[in-house]
């Protein structure tokens, strides 16, 4: 699947995107792995109460399931408006 | 119902012409303008903002639709620009048409609450010692919660 | 602040781009405008709107007073007509700028609490069968109770 | 003192303004006198409730004292903005 970043999560891990191939049943698990890859992840992903995330476009919580989800997009609050 | 996303300028005097002048049918026009801050001492050199192109109409025009509805309205406006904005520069405004004026005014009352903090933007701030990202606040969290 | 009561058109976007042109220290600009309806099978010919020409720039310059004081607001605008309106015509127009945008939404909501049942205008509407004075609502007093 | 009329008082009582001499010390003691002039005051002023009252271009109440006020106006509930 596709995972974008944006914003302080994109200048953290130091790419806007990636494929990304994983088994992982949701979000939470995603992210566990993530963190697990290297340093700048682990920074990224420190503390997920700080973070969104979006499923094909769509807001969804961390226990989301990503069956037949394509892409995954994590960033902070967001400050439209 | 009408939603842009763009990095351009856009005028606020003719599109609110435009959009009241569309509706004669509706006795209410609201707007909103956001625009970058310019103050005498401030710090502030530019503005700019981030975001997710392939999400950012699609959550607007649903946020615009639940508004529609909610609301009565005869018809809603969203622009908003990305990219960098200088100091007085307008960010984004949103109009809503409606019969009444409570509708007209609570509509875009709640399209500014979900815009801030439902819409994938991200602002950063650039002065003479860098950029910071612009932290959301609980304030604008709480506002959810009136809806 | 300005107030401007006239029987003349007004140009909504220009006055609008002007207002925001004017406060670039201001973050959130609001405005309202009310419209005569016109609706397909409305028999209204026309809107006349009587005033009290004494009384009522003064009590509309008393009204955004009160509102910039107790809204924090960076400047006001109101612009009302009287006379005779065809449907589709602009009848007035509010306008308020403030760093916040909760500021700059509920002035303008006040101001138009205000105008509806507090400004010296009467409104009487003109259809084939003859003419009527609008009747002031209980929810429009009601509204004032909020403030 | 001027006395205006507005919108269907003005209709009811056939002009816009006149000059009234009295002595009423208060609004309700001047509405007192000029229903009793003729119907057409009468009819303007059957229900007070119904009414609004300026003096010297204020929204006053109906047991505001005259002293010194040079003009009152007499109009329905206002419908603005």
């Amino acid at each position: 699947m596709d995972v974008l970043y944006f914003a302080w999560v994109r200048e953290r891990i130091g790419i806007a995107r990636e494929k990304v191939e994983t088994q992982a049943a949701t979000v939470s698990d995603l992210v566990a792995e993530l963190r697990g890859r290297e340093e700048r992840y682990a920074a990224a992903f420190e503390d997920v109460s700080a973070l969104r995330v979006a499923l094909d476009q769509e807001l969804a919580d961390f226990d989301a399931a990503l069956d037949g989800v394509r892409e995954v997009a994590f960033f902070p609050p967001m400050t439209g408006g | 119902m009408k939603v842009l996303v763009q990095a351009e300028r856009f005028d606020l005097g003719a599109q609110n012409a435009a959009f009241a002048a569309g509706h004669r049918d509706m006795g209410a026009i609201v707007t909103f303008t956001g625009i970058v801050r310019d103050l005498p001492d401030d710090p502030l050199v530019a503005m700019e903002i981030e975001h997710y192109p392939a999400m950012t109409e699609k959550a607007i025009a649903a946020m615009a639709q639940e508004a529609t509805e909610r609301f009565n309205l005869g018809d809603v406006l969203v622009i908003h620009r990305y990219g960098r904005l200088e100091p007085g520069e307008m960010i984004m405004m949103v109009a809503t048409a409606a019969r009444h004026r409570r509708d007209a005014f609570e509509a875009a009352t709640y399209l500014m609450d979900y815009l801030k903090s439902r819409a994938p933007f991200w602002k950063r701030e650039i002065t003479a010692k860098g950029a910071a990202w612009v932290a959301s606040t609980d304030e604008d969290e709480a506002a959810l919660s009136r809806w």
